[in-house]
């Protein structure tokens, strides 16, 4: 076996790394570590000039084994593979170590910051001893495309795709195109009808030549990878249809937060207490009334009804306060002689024509008044017929500290958007993680807000986030683009961490099967062992440490990478006592 | 036969540490084949069959013994004074059987303390009476003299962990036809496999030969011993809810147990690749629970009472924390609520 | 206990000058730029908020309004140009007739036709008065050729009449003030005033009363101060002339000119002229913030003051000249301006605020003080 | 000088690796005893992992997943629980507390319970005193 040698490179990322951790230290302490012929720090080792340093090492050193010390894996492990490659080494021969989002940034004592990084580095080229070259390989990409869910951001990456020539399976649980979006009866800030806006776009999209529509139909499995997903649905008339596309993207929207959960409201126990969804029908109807059928003299809205709220959901829903200045504004042209009471928490009007729209609302004798989340929420309660008006709502205003009771005939409850509760079953079937408040995360919250971890699977609309219309439609027809992009590259390459089987240990026990959450892993009757699909397999791992017999090796996270990272790491050199 | 009469006979040494004598047996078990041996091999020590005193073994030259069978583990004194001596004496030292391998049997009495094994032994156990409290000691002075016994070790070792060993034979005991295939090999003079090799074994482990029908099933609902089943005596024990360690054990043995409807117990030791062939298993087993919760897989859990016993049998001085941690060396202190 | 939230009250307060208040969104930026707000009298937004809210009974206790002189700060720099400063003038007029038990004032705020109305009343029953009452108008001048302007109106007469006027608006003036004591200290629970206050804070009061020291902390310039202090100093004045002095003040014989009764009345009137011209000329053209707003009673109030002036001068001026028919006409005309405009401004309307302003940083400055005691009193329980 | 722990904590890609750096990028401080190795998903985690650091000097082994249902691979964080539960029956049977290792649920955009995690398993490990697995293997025969 060729010789190893090993490149170390320790980052400052400026003085975000050196403040807090001493590199030259780290560069001292490890350097004759065996097997190490290169050690160096430097200022930005992911600019080009740090890179072309470890590219100039490559060469000159003939290394064969290089360690970053620098930011997490997560930002730049792409950018050193892509140099190792450049120099021309296999770039899995690379290990980083993370000295800076799990050192630098979260300890305070530089001695023991240096004393960890030190000891992450020395895992790093105890485990990059043990890397083996791995080729990356290409798949062809189907051009057909499968969006679930047929709301407005689903139906217009829909459109998007479809009118540029490829296939979209359009799914929808219920019987109807348009969503929530279709529920609404004027938009904010400019009023327009979200019937008239919607209403067009169905039709489009069902007499679309290169859109199929499944509805009502709910998606169960989807087997397959980026590029070549398939999946078979079950038809109304018993038939099965079996669908294959090369991308997803995944549009399940949003569910109105139930309002009953919040006690002081008595949503569902008093009949004029009604949500914003629930008013919206009303006003699509023609006729704001009480339960009684009067049209209601004291009409009271409320904000942030399970947003911002630690108790219910953190998270600000974004389009309540707009929706609720737009109708205090339906309120007073139909009924000129009401008064309206909007209680708020924060009046939150950004983006264009939002502030606009608060002022020309707050000259319409519309009586703000501000609540405050964190202590005690307003209390609606029924005057029980005792007096003209049906209600009160009790609370202490934020701006005058005054203990103050507003009349109400009707209340308005600016609900929360949640994401739909089918979100849990679509992220386990596509594939997607979803963070505490049940939204899907996002490949990258900032740089990638339309793609997810799992490549081929793309989120748009409020499943990823509370939004109103026109951001879901940018980032449907963002999807759409990046959607194209692939089908028009033609190939894609796929991950080259799997798991694989020798042969000549497996037992045949068949435990790794079962294990395999993706069916990546089938059993040979002929030859008495697994074998693994390495592309379908996904490099969880999960069947490495199930394996009785140490037969299958999970690539780039074998035992042995990780065992040496560990011995490493608690090199007795690098523990606290021998400070 | 003549060209066998050639060769000069190769001298054969035969020992046991601390092992129960099974292994002597099974070397007894070669039967007829016995001549075959004695016609290649001179057997030089052997201390169950040959009145040879350890003062004859170390007057031998180093490197005298060309093959020594070192059965059982290292308990005291002795076992580790006869592994150096023999280790120095003999050219191919193979440790032969599971305690000499892994620790085997006696390996399980690093789950407790030496203070525990003397209390239970000279103290506490049922049929003890031992009213001066009497415990052994290393020397005890005579009229006639000094007398020794060995010092009892805090812990049971392996052969390798005591000296360099060049060949493994796993069993407990070994399969006679294995030793022999083993023994025919060394004395033909053929190239040797690399040191540190498991001799007598297949790399697969028990179930590629085993007669029972497996599929992907394993997943378990409860956890029962070999009697609490009406065992079929066709589907994979594991299927049935009954811990086995075959997937985890090396095969050659001929799975002798499996084929008495007993589930493999481990003896033959892990495959190739694996350092804690008792960890893998956990891993493993414990993944086919069905359960999603703490609450769940406890419950399931229960029924497993001895996972050291049961998953490290036979190997647990050879695993990676190799013995319990004796109490009082823990420093404890009450946890924080 | 919770406060209803009166939505009628921004209606009403619309009929009091206000416009749209609900641009306000609590920014705070008026309550920053004020140099009068201090810790515990966050003036203006506090009154602001209490209006949009529709708090009648948290507005009628809070006498902020009357700490502010209107300097227009606010206004001017209102990110949303709600106006602040205007709406603490409509607060202020508002305030007065929540003060007023008559309802009177109310209804001359709320209505120009009932103000102008009643003031027509007024003017023809003095007219009437004279017709019926008047002494014989005499065209022989006195040796110095002057106007016999006692014979027509003796001073005595006059005199009781304006005592008895003086009487009853100081009747209603006083009853107005109780009332506003009772509003803004008796029924704040919140502050028990220690009585020891009632001595220790009237010095301020009158202090302010006198020289109106608080405007001077306004922004502005001093000419400002001074011409809003010189017009009020001149009307008491001539108040106090006209009430207790009408026979020396009022005479028939022409003193020489340097004579104080002359020169007193020279400089007043010079002074009501100058500042009636200039408040007409800023509400036409409306370019400073205080007279971009104007409610009919600021119109009423300076005319009237103008004409009242005008028509004193011309008195004078025809009765030194010998003109007889001229005076008395023109000494009619004078006082069927004045007392109509005595009657509705003094207890009912802007004149007012002369007792309210002194008497609300009296009841601000105890309040102030005993929240400092109640505060440190607290802080000393708990160390 | 107070005993200091060294801490090995095996965090999955997707969601604690992910949380973890979300303490850093959120500059939030924690105890630098936890040193971190990143796996795919909680489910490569072999008891082998545990015992060797054990075996090496750890003080306490942390483990951590994202939470249950929240799995980016699906499953595999259920397959880590099982054998944490296996794993400390095991321990409890070695003598060595069981709190020495602890699985918890950490999403991405827990950074802040990560921080507090590793802060309190650091006191908890702290309490316990050293482990002396390590000693008692290489001095104790």
């Amino acid at each position: 076996m060729e010789e190893i040698k090993i490149g170390v490179y320790v980052c400052w990322c400026g003085t975000n790394i050196a403040k807090m951790v001493d590199v030259d230290q780290v560069v001292d302490q490890i350097k004759f570590l065996p097997d190490v012929a290169v050690a160096r720090n430097y200022k930005y080792m992911c600019s080009d000039p740090g890179q072309d340093m470890i590219i100039r090492d490559i060469k000159q050193h003939h290394l064969n084994r290089v360690v970053v010390a620098a930011c997490s894996p997560r930002i730049h492990e792409l950018t050193f593979r892509k140099a190792l490659a450049k120099a021309g080494l296999n770039p899995m021969m690379f290990q980083m170590a993370n000295i800076r989002e799990q050192v630098a940034w979260v300890h305070t004592d530089r001695e023991k910051a240096t004393k960890k990084a030190v000891s992450l580095v020395h895992a790093a080229i105890n485990r990059v001893k043990w890397h083996e070259s791995l080729d990356k390989r290409t798949i062809e990409v189907n051009p057909a495309t499968l969006v679930i869910g047929g709301g407005v951001a689903g139906m217009s990456a829909a459109l998007e795709i479809a009118n540029a020539g490829k296939q979209v399976y359009l799914v929808e649980k219920s019987k109807k195109l348009g969503g929530y979006a279709a529920q609404l009866d004027l938009t904010f800030p400019h009023f327009y009808s979200a019937r008239q806006l919607i209403k067009p776009m169905i039709r489009h999209v069902e007499d679309h030549k290169n859109i199929r529509i499944f509805k009502p139909m709910q998606i169960n499995q989807i087997f397959g990878y980026m590029g070549n997903f398939q999946s078979t649905l079950q038809l109304a008339n018993g038939d099965e249809t079996k669908l294959k596309f090369g991308n997803i993207i995944v549009a399940t929207g949003l569910q109105p937060f139930d309002p009953s959960e919040i006690t002081s409201y008595n949503y569902g126990k008093l009949p004029d207490v009604v949500t914003s969804l629930e008013f919206e029908k009303m006003l699509a109807k023609g006729r704001i009334e009480t339960c009684e059928g009067k049209e209601p003299k004291n009409v009271a809205i409320i904000h942030c009804v399970g947003s911002r709220n630690a108790n219910y959901h953190e998270y600000c829903s974004r389009t309540c306060c707009m929706t609720a200045l737009k109708f205090a504004n339906q309120i007073r042209s139909a009924l000129p002689e009401s008064n309206i009471f909007d209680l708020y928490a924060d009046m939150r009007s950004f983006g264009k024509g939002c502030e606009e729209l608060y002022t020309q609302t707050s000259r319409k004798n519309v009586i703000f008044l501000r609540f405050d989340q964190q202590n005690g929420l307003p209390e609606i309660r029924s005057t029980n017929g005792e007096e003209a008006v049906s209600m009160l709502i009790e609370f202490t205003e934020q701006f005058s500290k005054e203990q103050v009771e507003v009349p109400a005939d009707l209340v308005i409850l600016m609900v929360a958007m949640e994401s739909h509760a089918d979100a849990k079953d679509i992220s386990h079937i596509a594939g997607i993680s979803m963070c505490g408040n049940s939204f899907f995360i996002e490949k990258h919250p900032k740089l990638d807000p339309v793609a997810t971890t799992s490549d081929g699977v793309f989120i748009v609309g409020t499943c990823q986030a509370p939004k109103d219309i026109p951001d879901s439609i940018s980032q449907a027809k963002a999807a759409a683009a990046r959607v194209l992009a692939t089908i028009h590259v033609g190939t894609i390459e796929v991950d080259v961490i799997t798991a694989t089987v020798n042969e000549d240990i497996c037992c045949g026990c068949q435990t790794c099967v079962s294990v395999c959450p993706y069916k990546a892993i089938s059993f040979n009757k002929e030859k008495g062992v697994s074998e693994v699909n390495e592309i379908l397999c996904k490099g969880c791992g999960t069947c490495g440490s199930t394996c009785p017999t140490g037969a299958i090796r999970s690539r780039h996270f074998t035992d042995q990478q990780i065992l040496s990272q560990i011995q490493g790491l608690l090199s007795p050199d690098n523990k606290f006592e021998k400070m | 036969m003549a060209e066998r009469n050639e060769r000069p006979k190769i001298k054969l040494a035969v020992y046991w540490g601390a092992a129960c004598g099974g292994c002597c047996v099974s070397v007894l078990d070669v039967h007829e084949k016995l001549f075959d041996v004695v016609a290649n091999a001179d057997l030089v020590f052997w201390p169950i069959a040959l009145d040879i005193k350890y003062n004859d073994v170390e007057a031998m030259p180093d490197q005298d013994i060309d093959v020594t069978l070192f059965n059982g583990a290292i308990r005291n004194s002795e076992n580790k004074h006869m592994a150096r001596l023999l280790r120095q004496k003999t050219k191919i030292l193979v440790a032969y059987g599971s305690c000499a391998h892994l620790g085997g049997i006696p390996g399980l009495a690093n789950l407790s303390t030496k203070t525990e094994i003397f209390d239970r032994i000279y103290k506490e156990s049922e049929s003890t009476n031992n009213p001066n409290h009497t415990r052994p000691l290393e020397k005890y002075e005579v009229k006639e003299g000094t007398l020794t016994l060995p010092e009892f070790f805090n812990d049971v070792r392996t052969l390798a962990q005591t000296v360099d060993v060049d060949y493994y034979l796993p069993g407990c005991p070994p399969q006679t036809e294995r030793l022999l295939e083993v023994f025919m090999a060394i004395v033909s003079g053929d190239e040797l496999p690399p040191r540190g090799k498991v001799l007598g074994a297949t790399d697969k482990s028990q179930c590629d030969e085993c007669p029972r029908k497996k599929s992907d099933k394993k997943t378990i609902k409860e956890f029962h011993r070999p009697w609490e089943i009406n065992d079929d005596g066709e589907t994979c024990f594991l299927e049935q809810g009954v811990l086995c360690m075959g997937p985890a054990t090396r095969s050659g043995c001929g799975h002798r147990c499996i084929e008495v409807n007993a589930p493999c117990r481990g003896c033959y030791g892990p495959a190739p690749d694996v350092i804690d062939p008792g960890a893998k298993m956990m891993s493993s087993v414990a993944t086919m629970i069905d359960g999603d919760t703490s609450e769940t897989i406890e419950k399931i859990l229960e029924n497993v009472i001895d996972p050291a016993g049961y998953f490290y049998r036979f190997s647990m001085p050879a695993s990676i924390l190799r013995r319990k941690i004796p109490e009082n060396l823990q420093a404890q202190a009450p946890l924080q609520k | 206990m919770s406060q209803r939230i009166n939505p009628e009250l921004k209606k009403e307060l619309l009929k009091f000058g206000a416009k749209d208040w609900n641009d306000c969104y609590h920014c705070g930026n008026c309550t920053a730029t004020c140099q009068l707000t201090e810790r515990e009298i966050l003036f203006p937004r506090k009154a602001i908020r209490q209006a949009q809210m529709g708090l009648t009974e948290s507005l009628a206790s809070n006498a902020d309004p009357w700490l502010c002189y209107y300097c227009g700060d606010c206004s001017d720099t209102c990110p949303r140009d709600a106006n602040p400063g205007e709406i603490m003038m409509t607060l202020r007029r508002y305030l007065t007739s929540v003060y007023d038990w008559t309802g009177f004032s109310g209804m001359l705020y709320k209505s120009a036709k009932a103000h102008i109305v009643v003031m027509l009343v007024l003017f023809l029953s003095v007219v009437a008065a004279f017709l019926i009452f008047g002494g014989p108008m005499i065209t022989e001048l006195t040796s110095d050729g002057g106007v016999r302007l006692n014979t027509f109106a003796p001073a005595e007469i006059i005199a009781g009449i304006d005592h008895i006027v003086l009487l009853t608006l100081s009747f209603f003036l006083l009853t107005n003030m109780i009332n506003m004591y009772y509003k803004v200290v008796l029924k704040d629970k919140t502050v028990h005033i220690p009585w020891y206050l009632y001595f220790t804070e009237i010095g301020e009061a009158l202090l302010n009363f006198g020289t109106q020291l608080r405007f001077s902390k306004c922004n502005k310039s001093r000419m400002y101060w001074f011409g809003h202090w010189f017009l009020m100093i001149g009307y008491v004045t001539m108040f106090v002339l006209i009430i207790f002095f009408l026979s020396w003040f009022q005479t028939d014989n022409i003193n020489v000119w340097y004579h104080p009764q002359r020169l007193i009345g020279y400089i007043i009137t010079a002074g009501f002229l100058f500042g009636t011209i200039f408040f007409m000329i800023g509400r036409i053209r409306k370019k400073k913030q205080i007279f971009k707003h104007s409610h009919h009673s600021d119109w009423i109030f300076v005319v009237l003051l103008f004409l009242v002036a005008f028509s004193g001068i011309l008195i004078h001026i025809f009765r030194i000249n010998g003109l007889p028919f001229a005076t008395y006409y023109t000494y009619v005309a004078h006082l069927a301006f004045e007392i109509p405009m005595v009657v509705t401004f003094v207890a009912f309307s802007k004149w007012s605020h002369l007792a309210y302003r002194p008497l609300a940083i009296y009841f601000s400055n105890m309040k102030k003080k005993t929240r400092e005691l109640q505060l440190k009193s607290k802080l000393s329980v708990s160390y | 000088m107070d005993f200091e722990p060294t801490i090995v904590s095996f965090l999955c890609n997707w969601c604690s690796y992910t949380g973890a750096d979300l303490a850093g990028t959120s500059r939030m401080k924690y105890s630098p005893n936890i040193r971190i190795i990143r796996v795919m998903c909680s489910g490569r985690i072999d008891p082998t992992f545990v015992l060797e650091a054990f075996k090496n000097g750890a003080d306490g082994v942390l483990l951590c997943g994202c939470h249950p249902g929240d799995c980016h691979y699906q499953s595999g964080n259920y397959k880590c629980l099982r054998r944490y539960n296996m794993l400390k029956k095991y321990f409890v049977q070695l003598g060595i507390r069981p709190e020495r290792i602890r699985l918890d649920w950490i999403s991405a955009s827990e950074g802040k319970q990560f921080a507090n995690l590793a802060d309190s398993f650091t006191e908890t490990i702290r309490h316990l005193g050293p482990c002396k697995i390590k000693n008692v293997i290489e001095t104790y025969t």
